[in-house]
């Protein structure tokens, strides 16, 4: 069983369905020969031939609907943006029609799709190839976003999004792509979509967060732990449908909530879990909730990108304040 | 440094945050107060009556001066 | 000087405003007048469906309604030239194609009288076709996709999608005749140019002399037919059909008609157009030309017509009543086809949706 | 000084603003003769010409794109989504670079241009013409958000709009459009942008929200002032930047916070809201924040429309349950 | 049969790929030597200044880099055609066009080097033009928007936009010639068709035979022009700039030529293409050609090639120097641009940041 990255992991996840699917099909822009900018299609289509690894024509709107288009057929196809800041042309289709055509039609066509992307900084990419916009599609009900930050949660995410019934946006934190193996037996186990990964246990604060920024928590704990501070690690992973009920009961625990994401603060995700938190475990909270969250500006070129995004020094001072509060 | 008095998980004492600064405020240990609300919250008038009752009874409430 | 490339956009019509036949070569189908009978009758239901809606609307027992008046060529040309296994992407007027395809007017009532239930067709072919599509051009691409998934699964099925002469100008119209044309996709792509796009006309909308020729940007054949003659319309939607069947490739062919009613029951055309054009427009309507072509020939009389007439009626008066009797959905509907299976949090939501409900009775 | 509604506040304000400034250019689809589907630019292409009210091809990606493009020139332009629902194909250029575009040349151009559209259900209308999908925007640094909810805001706050440097994106709540009249001057005045309206004053419980909901939270506090209990009722209007200093003020002398927001609940506006109030107000708190708001479902069709928005009686019941919580 | 419409896509060259007129009528700038040997220059300095690019690159003193390897004559032939007062809307690799409007070397270093103030350039009339355009196509609609503001000012200007083969795909592309098309606005798209988009090749981007024709789509002039021969496209450009300017509306360009590097610095060709192609394309390119047809002339020679490279060299020396000793801007700068005033939230975050890097130091 061979040590793979994350981006590994999410080849393994599309080269396994589709070897035990005829119907999931993978489309994009470069996805093909190239096997996708960041290589997550890689060899697909050599070993599956061009009809079900396609090149299309650079649209992304075009990518969005003719996904729906098959979806409806019967196929379930995985399309890919080539970047998260790419795929603004592809909302209309999806809010309008994948996460709708359900309801619309109770049930009689539905979407079975999934659209990825690679998501989010710290790669040192132009503008445009390093935004986190989840919460954009966090409001769309029928709709489901996933957001794995390991090789292991990125295989068995995958593998349930595409089996999933319903549209799927899947964004994947291409900062830590490649920022280390484990091992992950292609079993074609899938995991849940609709529960928190408690990654670490912790007593005294609650640290929740999704996407790269796990590893700057992780570290955060650590950082605690030396000061004899628990930090319980919740990744969310499966935005929406939101399972709250892990991070309540973390927090029910802790009576502290920091909340650690790389998007703008303002109406980002991390707004709807300290919403949640303040309707529902208030009289848990033994100090103010906290958001450690990219500033309220565009991601900067790269010169000053990391210093966009929260940083552990960050995340450890406001699970101090959280404490010192209290 | 960082040297804050952790309160123990499972402490935190039935009582909206607003109420648990009203008894901070007056030096109160929000946890020897008994609620009287539904469910046995903590309210306003459990901190008021506790401290009137504790100083009726002599005792002594406050744990320092508050902050 | 070097050319790189020519093109010629061709005008196809068989009969002129008057019915008059202006070409020889008739097409098999038309050859058989009972078959061009059938399709006579179907265009009068259309419009006696059409005139029942709108009287519906005016009545308060629908909602904003987008009538066919005028379409009647294009859309049963349409629908009647299709195979059952094909899939039809309409837009939100082709009752035509759709009422040919299995759609009953009781499923367009209650579409546009508010419940979402209109939109399971029950009959097929009708239940494989796509939902009516409000965000204009998006079933282009839906219908692209469709053609896709038979691409790749080695089926005979074509995708036709309906687009106005103003969802003409959207990009996922580009995107979707595009990659039909970059992947040789089994796509008919049909505008339906009726002139207006809610206020704004034609000559705005794009500076091509015609629509047809957009498919030329994709490599498409491109054809531009009389949209009022349906043995035009049914010619090149067959030759369209057969060319994608057959792996020679999608088609763009734009109807030329002319939207006769206002846009829906909630604008009013007096605004922005002149009446005398429409006057005008009614004078190469579609339905009086084909009836004095068949009168013609013989194969239709007034009798038929009135016994015909009487016929729709009734059928549409079944139709309302099976409407009106419908109960509306209970309020658990709005949950229950969000997901396949109901996440834990709208399942509380649900919940309290339904105690309000309680409460309120 | 005439009476008029909403929609005849957005008239004038335009009307008022194109006399004024020649830079001031309208488009959209059917807003020339046919003075918009609403009649929100009724006149004014009679008033001003073809040239400065252009009825565009139908296409809302090529209407946002023209926008920023006129709005680099210098130009003022006002551009119309006929409904929220068809305003996903102008994401892109928004996002990517109306509210970007200063950022990105370190002010060297700029978009000083106005995206309207009639936002929000209520009016029997069909499927995608009914939706409140406002915390779209609300993430993107260098946008503000705007929704009017009376014609006197809505005259005073559309001038600031146009008037403002930078892009902003105007919901109109369509299913007030017509509902009352009001004494507007035509005098030009503008609004702040970056305050919040205090419509009535309450002690025990604040009332936030904004848009068409700014009725059913009146007469919710109408209802609770009959049994005693005053709300304060606070219209955001202008969303962001948000002003959350006057929210604060209120909930530090209530103590009570109830959010009311037509949008589906997860990750709308009010989850915002009700973070901050977590974040910056914890200890005013005696009881949790109430969010009483669309459910996490599509707009249904007319027949249940209504039972998908928030009622005044969801919202006194909410009130009054933060009042039982302390 | 009858036809609706016909169309021609004409094809215009005046140098072969071994610097051979193949044109008699030559155009009145060509018959200028010295602006010959002008515009020659210029494409040699565009060609020195992207090979110290990708050396920069190289050598981890610029982040990812778009090369231009290939595009001098297309390019260059953009810009010198525009007069100052018009509008260019570049994507994000057309050097020749913007160093002849006055964008510096040390510009494009700091925009790929992750400093916004490349994007500020500082010298006329590239300071009035925009700045590069990353989300695909969508400058083209920026380009109408300007098109639209001169028409509605009355000012005599053109807006141009440039393009890739892979990005008139995108719908951004087909909504900006259909709406100059429409209001017949002063639009200039120019396809630069250099084959690839990446990893795809041209011919799965769209069936059509030639990219010109997408301005059939749109009722355009619409042209091919030999992208790599700097006579065609510069005539080219000036028939379409002046019919544009003297209200006879837009006009469709499609340039052929080849990407003779990576897509950027970030991308391998290799995986996707194969070496013959790439030398075969090596015989088209557009430097040799030039320098054979002005040698020829007698208007150039080694020496004088020699010595401009020479200069060419020192320019970008110079050039790279004032970029390398550009400090980084202050983190402050992130928040500065985001509105024309900081709202209270923001400078509240801008002041945390800054007192964490006060701390940092
Ligand atoms: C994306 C989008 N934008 C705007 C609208 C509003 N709208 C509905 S129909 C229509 C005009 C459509 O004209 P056309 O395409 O010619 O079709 P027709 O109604 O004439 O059949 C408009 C603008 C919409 N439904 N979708
Ligand atoms: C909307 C969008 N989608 C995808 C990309 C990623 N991307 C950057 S360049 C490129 C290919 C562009 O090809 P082409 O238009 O032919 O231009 P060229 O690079 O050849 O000049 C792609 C897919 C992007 N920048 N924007
Ligand atoms: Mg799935
Ligand atoms: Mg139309
Ligand atoms: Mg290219």
């Amino acid at each position: 069983m061979a040590q793979i990255t994350l981006i590994e992991a999410v080849t393994q996840a599309l080269a396994y369905e589709m070897a035990h699917d005829d119907s999931v099909v993978v489309l994009g822009e470069d996805v093909g020969v190239n096997g996708g900018v960041f290589r997550a299609t890689q060899g697909l289509q050599q070993k599956f031939g061009e009809l079900r690894v396609l090149d299309t024509p650079l649209d992304e709107t075009t990518i969005a609907g003719v996904t729906v288009g098959l979806a409806a057929q019967g196929m379930k196809p995985v399309a890919e943006a080539q970047f998260e800041g790419f795929i603004y042309p592809m909302m209309e289709q999806i809010a309008c029609h994948a996460a709708r055509m359900r309801n619309r039609t109770r049930g009689r066509i539905t979407v079975p799709a999934v659209f990825r992307a690679p998501w989010g900084g710290g790669i040192h990419a132009p503008e445009h190839h390093s935004e986190a916009n989840e919460h954009l599609f966090a409001n769309i009900p029928g709709l489901r976003v996933v957001l794995p930050s390991s090789p292991a949660r990125a295989y068995g995410l995958l593998l349930a999004a595409i089996r999933d019934p319903d549209p799927v946006v899947f964004f994947e934190p291409k900062r830590i792509y490649r920022q280390y193996k484990e091992e992950v037996p292609d079993d074609g186990e899938a995991l849940p979509l609709d529960v928190c990964f408690v990654l670490r246990d912790g007593g005294d604060v609650t640290l929740v967060t999704w996407g790269a920024q796990v590893k700057e928590c992780l570290e955060a704990a650590d950082a605690l732990a030396e000061e004899g501070i628990g930090a319980e690690v919740i990744d969310v992973a499966t935005l929406t449908p939101l399972d709250f009920d892990t991070i309540a009961e973390s927090v029910h625990k802790t009576g502290r909530c920091v909340i650690v994401h790389e998007a703008p603060k303002t109406a980002g995700f991390g707004a709807e879990i300290a919403a949640r938190v303040a309707e529902e475990c208030l009289y848990d909270l033994l100090a103010p909730v906290e958001r450690v969250t990219g500033y309220d500006v565009h991601t900067p070129l790269y010169r000053l990108e990391m210093k966009q995004m929260p940083s552990t020094a960050r995340i450890v001072e406001a699970a101090k304040r959280t404490l010192a509060a209290s | 440094p960082f040297d804050a008095k952790i309160v123990m998980p499972g402490d935190a004492p039935y009582a909206s945050p607003a109420i648990r600064a009203f008894a901070r405020e007056l030096g109160v240990d929000i946890r020897q107060v008994k609620g009287s609300g539904r469910g046995g919250r903590i309210v306003r008038e459990d901190v008021t009556a506790y401290v009137k009752h504790a100083l009726a009874s002599g005792a002594r409430p406050v744990q320092g001066a508050p902050a | 000087m070097s050319i790189a490339a020519k093109f010629e956009i061709e005008y196809l019509q068989y009969l002129d405003a008057e019915g008059k036949q202006v070409r020889d070569d008739l097409p098999a189908f038309a050859q058989d007048l009972d078959h061009m009978v059938e399709l006579y009758k179907l265009m009068m239901s259309t419009r006696v469906f059409d005139a029942k809606s709108v009287a519906l609307q005016r009545t308060g027992k629908l909602g904003t309604y987008a009538s066919c008046l005028g379409h009647e060529a294009a859309h049963v040309g349409i629908g009647s030239a299709m195979r059952p296994e094909d899939v039809l992407a309409p837009s939100y007027r082709e009752y035509g194609a759709q009422l040919y395809r299995g759609v009953q007017p009781r499923e367009v009532y209650m579409y546009w009288g508010g419940d979402e239930r209109g939109n399971d067709y029950r009959k097929e072919p009708a239940r494989h076709d796509f939902a009516w599509s409000v965000p204009i051009a998006t079933q282009c691409l839906h219908a692209a996709g469709s053609a896709l998934a038979f691409k790749i699964r080695g089926e005979k099925r074509v995708a036709v999608c309906t687009i106005g002469d103003g969802g003409s100008s959207k990009g996922d119209f580009y995107g979707a005749i595009n990659i039909a044309g970059a992947q040789n996709l089994p796509l008919v792509a049909v505008i339906v140019n009726n002139q207006w796009a809610i206020s704004v006309p034609r000559k705005i909308q794009s500076g091509a002399p015609t629509l047809a020729q957009k498919g030329i940007a994709a490599g498409l054949f491109s054809i531009q037919v009389d949209g009022n003659d349906i043995i035009a319309v049914r010619k090149a939607m067959e030759d369209a059909l057969e060319r994608a069947r057959s792996g020679q490739g999608g088609s763009v062919l734009e109807l030329v008609t002319y939207r006769l009613g206002d846009h829906t029951t909630a604008d009013d055309a007096r605004r922005y157009r002149g009446e005398q054009e429409v006057k005008d427009a009614w004078a190469r309507e579609p339905m009086k030309r084909l009836k004095h072509w068949l009168v013609a020939k013989g194969a239709w009389d007034e009798q038929k017509e009135e016994a015909w007439k009487a016929e729709c009626d009734d059928w549409m008066d079944d139709e309302v009543n099976a409407y009106l009797e419908t109960k509306t959905q209970p309020v658990t509907a709005m949950f229950d086809y969000t997901f396949a299976e109901l996440p834990a949090d709208l399942a509380r939501q649900r919940d309290l949706a339904l105690s309000l409900e309680h409460k309120a009775h």
